[in-house]
């Protein structure tokens, strides 16, 4: 492996003793234990302590957004599973969002509460794996196992729902792909009255546990400015104290329909916007989830989930950018049509890819252990980020 | 204050006159093409103007349209304090795309025009650190250009298998 | 750094010490979420049975009353499926000579069996598709020229067709129903 | 030692010495050593497995229990890979270096009244020494592996134990000071069987230093949350990173071993040894109870505590580590030591009586209060009767 782009300049200083020191470069990665997929950094350290980190990504850059322009409307949906797998119901929903922009189909209201509800579980599903890995990184490894013991009874409901465990493939252009199946929704509250003590559980378990806290409370903290410019979105930017969930000021589906809080980073055991922020916006926001899918189970309408569309789609040229709050903030989907079967052009903007752009930005004077904290907190997803 | 799309495009014009082509579309997706050498400027007064104030730059995507011989790259700005959008479109001829860098604008814009760089080969004057982003540093051309043709294999590993499925 | 921070640190980290092991310590009596597949489940269980009936595993074509109408083979976004059918009025009907997926390439997204009209393709529970080499993941349906079904106006009589098509149209009617123009 | 080989032999040379002594060491080795760091490992993954709602190993033999000779087995079929950039003879002599630095300290070990097999009248200095040896060892493999992930490790390892030893000393002293002694057995032999007569209960002070040394012991152990010299979540494995195998196995094997160790330190130390109630008139009886509730206090205190401790923490930041180690726990063992002696000085005779009941009133009031919270715990997650699971040793649980 070549360290073509990545010449760390070696630096030697003297100090007054005569003694020379080197900077040690280090290649964290892409076989690391705590890059989540295929990352890799390379770190110029002086010991411990790093003097800056460089992301090197593409390791699992799988070229979605060109296999868009070969497989046709329909038949990139299974595609958008793999953009993002750990929460796979957020490019699903996106690509149909775009795609009903595009073509000016009309979802109907029960598949609108269907897509919520997936996504809501979804969100769910990707923050549980995000705080539990991050315990894991930090040290802790029972939190993750507990972490991924709600998962599993998530992903038995969305077996149930749409037959797969990871790539759902669940929505549909014009709305869903199954209807909730008979006694689901009962599962589901039992799901939500079983989880939710369980997430007190897991804040007393390690959220606030001295240790836990004390390595991420007053790390990396990113400023509101800085993630704005950088672009940071979702639970990264509020854990900036910027109060912005495309669900609430840009709102989309049925979202209007249903209360629920944005919770923000407010700097309660460090800085605003330190890695304890972001990893309390995203438990805070666990919870928000359990009340939306509360509130759509009593309002869930009867009716059809999916719209007329034709099977052979050929949406008018033009070009539509919508947004969705994903599990990992602000989704971006541009997608361009010439008014053939096929899309001309499909750019997906997700959040990891913004995040672990700032990596080396708020990295710089962090140790080595603390890396591992901040890419934990900014929750980077490998195949999001590469695509 | 959040400035409707006609507003923005009124306001740009007022700066910067030709340099900013008409408004096209509305709503959301209201957008205006802008010459490609002078994108950073216009980028700066969008970002610092206190009644404009786009201080995200949204995204950043580069389409190819070899019928048009152009290759458009798309700017999708949000403003967190006002609430509201814009997009911007540069227009740069497909044989030698070359287009000011907003990555002094924008950080954000640094990364994501690395990627167009990379999948398109689309140039970025002035941009710090041009160099491929997804791709290996030596893969052969710009994947996302319409008349890329994938290399049949890569420092001797195949690209592609047989189909198990031919007759 | 004042000395009431310096002992309030120490209670803290004692308190929520021992609150994480109270925790961990109330796991030991808790039962565990294991599924110790495949070998032991209780009796009689195949854990493929316990899967939902959604549950997309390895395809399935009930060449019985696949009517060849080449609507998977369409769907197919990665081109896995390939079926070939003549037209033969000696045998009445289309007549089908080869119906092959190629298990190594699908996704299995499900967007074939989505169109089927008959519910002749469709996921079964399976999932172990582990093998040695990559041409026998290919599932080849037709081992003999077949000749495609026809649904019949008054409703299938044959006791050996009809349980096949019930479930067929049983697995159809999980999918929400769309537009198909 | 030196009288059972003059009784087994009747002029005994130092070749009768040598060959007693490597027999000895053979069974220590292989009789105890091995099977205590062995099992721990069974037991360690047992007890992770249900704190995670999981199983743990269940295959080989009843219940598992025989996975760690499996897991032996297989290490020493493995390839001994010694990368090509390696200090060789640095890198292979290395785990030797951090066993023995293990193994020694089994020679001071009191296990019963009379099994030990030296009781040195520095017993407890010996025991301080020798384990600084498994720093040598820790830092040898970091640098011979020639892999920047694995020095990092040596380097944290190193200045870990060299600093932590000190507030472990400074919490001994106490001890050695109200006992007067630094043999092993004598300052057992000063203790009771009652915890009211333990050194634990002894003073406040020594109350507290019971606790710095254990911190200081799990620190010195390499174990959460002070793992820091192996943090597979950033050092890939630390120092161990490039061993395989055998050598591999060497490490973790000391690892867990030293447990053993730090919990019968502990015991000796604060929580009465062998002390039993009665004495037996069959010496075997004896002896036997006496090992027994020496093992027990040992396993209880120095193996299922830790376990139990690295499976519910976090790992802390090498900068914390050094400032808890000098901001917290060096004062705290010097005001220890200070006030032990202020202690024995001036307290009269009722105080340390009614002092001692009140530590071990405090203390039980302190389990009661945990184990409510336990059960709060269980109630609080809304737990039905079958989801709860009392036998530790049953495996299934049906799908769906």
């Amino acid at each position: 492996m070549s360290l073509a782009g990545f010449e760390v300049e070696v630096q030697r200083s003297k100090d007054d003793g005569g003694v020379v020191t080197e900077d040690m470069t280090l290649s964290m990665g892409p076989q690391h234990p705590s890059t989540h997929g295929v990352l890799r950094f390379v770190i110029r350290a002086d010991g411990e302590v790093m003097k800056e980190a460089i992301p090197d990504i593409g390791y699992l850059h799988r070229s979605i957004e060109k296999i868009a322009e070969k497989v046709g409307w329909h038949g990139f949906i299974p595609y958008t599973d793999r953009v993002d797998y750990v929460a796979a119901m957020f490019c699903n929903h996106g690509w149909s969002f775009a795609c009903e922009q595009l073509a000016g189909i009309e979802v109907p209201k029960r598949a609108e509460y269907c897509r919520v509800i997936a996504d809501e579980l979804c969100r769910i599903h990707s923050h549980l794996l995000s705080v539990g890995s991050m315990a894991m990184d930090i040290g802790a490894f029972t939190p993750f196992t507990h972490a991924i013991r709600e998962r599993e009874y998530l992903n038995d409901l969305f077996e149930e729902l749409c037959g797969a465990r990871l790539t759902f493939h669940y929505m549909r252009i014009g709305g869903v792909g199954w209807d909730l199946p008979t006694g689901w929704i009962d599962k589901l509250s039992h799901f939500l009255d079983r989880f939710e003590p369980l997430v007190d559980e897991y804040d007393r378990l390690i959220s606030f546990n001295k240790i836990f806290v004390e390595r991420l409370a007053g790390v990396a903290p990113v400023t509101a400015e800085e993630a704005i410019d950088f672009n940071l979105v979702g639970p990264n930017l509020r854990a900036s104290g910027v109060r912005y969930d495309v669900r609430k000021d840009e709102p989309y589906s049925v979202y209007p329909e249903l209360e629920f809080d944005v919770p923000i980073g407010t700097g309660e055991k460090g800085i605003v916007g330190d890695c304890f922020d972001r990893y309390i916006v995203r438990m805070r926001e666990m919870r928000e989830s359990c009340r939306i899918l509360r509130q759509c189970i009593t309002q869930i309408p009867d009716g059809p989930v999916i719209a007329k569309v034709p099977r052979n789609l050929k949406p008018p040229a033009g070009d539509v950018y919508v947004r969705l709050e994903s599990a990992r903030g602000d989704m971006g989907w541009y997608v361009v049509s010439d008014g053939t079967a096929f899309p001309h052009r499909c750019k997906i903007r997700t959040g990891s890819f913004s995040a672990i752009s700032i990596v080396p930005k708020i990295s710089r004077n962090l140790m080595i252990a603390d890396l591992i904290a901040v890419i934990a907190s900014l929750d980077l997803v490998a195949p999001e980020i590469d695509r | 204050m959040a400035m409707d799309a006609a507003g923005v495009h009124a306001r740009l014009r007022e700066k910067f006159g030709d340099v900013v082509g008409p408004l096209e579309a509305s709503g959301r997706n209201a957008s205006a093409t802008i010459v490609p050498a002078r994108i950073a400027e216009v980028g700066e007064f969008l970002k610092t103007d206190p009644a404009l104030r786009f201080d995200c730059l949204s995204n950043l995507s580069g389409v190819d349209y070899p019928k048009q011989g152009h290759i458009q790259i798309v700017y999708h700005l949000f403003s967190y304090p006002h609430r509201h959008a814009f997009v911007l479109r540069v227009n740069a001829p497909r044989d030698n795309p070359q287009v000011a860098t907003v990555s002094g604008v924008w950080s954000h814009a640094d990364w994501q025009e690395r990627e167009a760089f990379d999948l398109l080969g689309v140039t970025f004057d002035g941009h710090p650190d041009l160099r491929r982003i997804l791709m290996p540093e030596d893969w052969p051309g710009h994947p996302l250009r319409k008349d890329f043709v994938e290399p049949e294999s890569y420092h001797g590993i195949p690209t592609s298998r047989e189909s198990l499925l031919k007759a | 750094m004042g000395l009431a921070t310096y002992f309030r640190s120490i209670k803290d980290a004692i308190a929520t010490i021992g609150e994480g092991m109270a925790i961990t310590a109330s796991h030991m009596v808790r039962k565990p979420f294991t599924i110790e597949y495949p070998d032991r489940l209780p009796d009689g269980v195949r854990i493929q049975d316990t899967l939902p009936f959604r549950y997309r595993g390895i395809l399935e074509v009930d060449l019985e009353i696949c009517t060849a109408c080449l609507a998977c083979e369409r769907a197919c976004p990665i081109d896995c499926i390939v079926i070939e059918a003549e037209k033969d009025k000696a045998a009445g009907g289309l007549v089908m000579t080869r119906f092959d997926i190629d298990m190594a390439k699908c996704m299995y997204c499900g967007l074939c069996s989505e169109p089927c009209p008959t519910g002749s393709i469709h996921h079964t529970p399976e999932f172990e598709g582990a093998d040695y080499s990559l041409e026998s993941l290919v599932r080849r349906f037709v081992r003999a020229p077949t000749v495609a079904y026809r649904p019949k106006k008054a409703g299938e009589t044959d006791p050996v067709i009809k349980p096949i098509l019930d479930r067929g149209m049983r697995y159809l009617a999980e999918f929400a129903k769309g537009g198909e123009s | 030692m030196a009288d059972l080989v003059q009784s087994l032999f009747a002029e005994a040379t130092w070749v009768h010495y040598l060959v007693v002594a490597l027999l000895f060491g053979a069974i220590v080795v292989f009789g105890l050593v091995l099977p205590i760091a062995g099992i721990t490992t069974w037991v360690e993954r047992r007890i992770m497995g249900r704190m995670q709602s999981r199983i743990g190993p269940n295959r080989v033999g009843p219940a598992g229990f025989l996975q760690w000779l499996a897991d032996g087995i297989k290490n020493m079929l493995k390839e001994d890979i010694v990368p090509t950039a390696a200090d060789g003879p640095l890198f292979r002599f290395a785990p030797y270096v951090v066993m023995v630095g293990f193994v020694g300290t089994f020679a001071v070990l009191p296990f019963t009244s009379a099994l030990i097999i030296a009781d040195l009248n520095v017993g407890i200095l010996y025991v301080t020494a020798v384990t600084a040896l498994v720093v040598v060892g820790i830092l040898m493999a970091g640098w011979a592996s020639n892999n920047k992930w694995s020095l990092l490790g040596g380097i944290r390892s190193a200045a870990q134990i060299v600093s932590y030893e000190i507030p472990a000393g400074l919490s001994i002293f106490p001890i050695v000071m109200l006992t007067g002694s630094l043999s092993m057995q004598e300052i057992i032999k000063l203790q009771g069987w009652a915890p009211w007569s333990w050194n634990l209960f002894a003073n406040p002070f020594a109350f507290v230093a019971f606790f710095i040394f254990f911190v200081s012991a799990l620190a010195e152990g390499n174990r959460t949350p002070f793992d820091l010299p192996e943090a597979e979540s950033e050092l890939v494995a630390g120092f161990a990173t490039e061993y395989s195998g055998m050598r591999n196995l060497l490490f973790f094997m000391a690892e867990w071993g030293n447990l053993y160790v730090i919990g019968a330190i502990v015991t000796t130390l604060f929580l009465g040894g062998w002390q039993i109630p009665f004495t037996f008139e069959s010496k075997v009886v004896q002896h036997l109870l006496e090992f027994a509730t020496f093992f027990l206090k040992a396993y209880g205190v120095g193996v299922l505590v830790p376990i139990w401790l690295r499976w519910t923490l976090p790992r802390i930041r090498v900068d914390q580590m050094m400032s808890m180690c000098w901001k917290y726990l060096v004062p705290i063992a010097f005001v220890n030591l200070i006030g032990t002696a202020a202690w024995m000085i001036w307290s009269p005779v009722w105080l340390q009586v009614v002092t001692r009941m009140v530590l071990v009133v405090s203390a039980a009031a302190a389990t009661m209060m945990f184990a409510h919270r336990v059960v709060y715990h269980l109630e609080y997650a809304k737990l039905t009767r079958a989801h709860l699971l009392f036998n530790p040793l049953a495996t299934t649980r049906s799908p769906g």
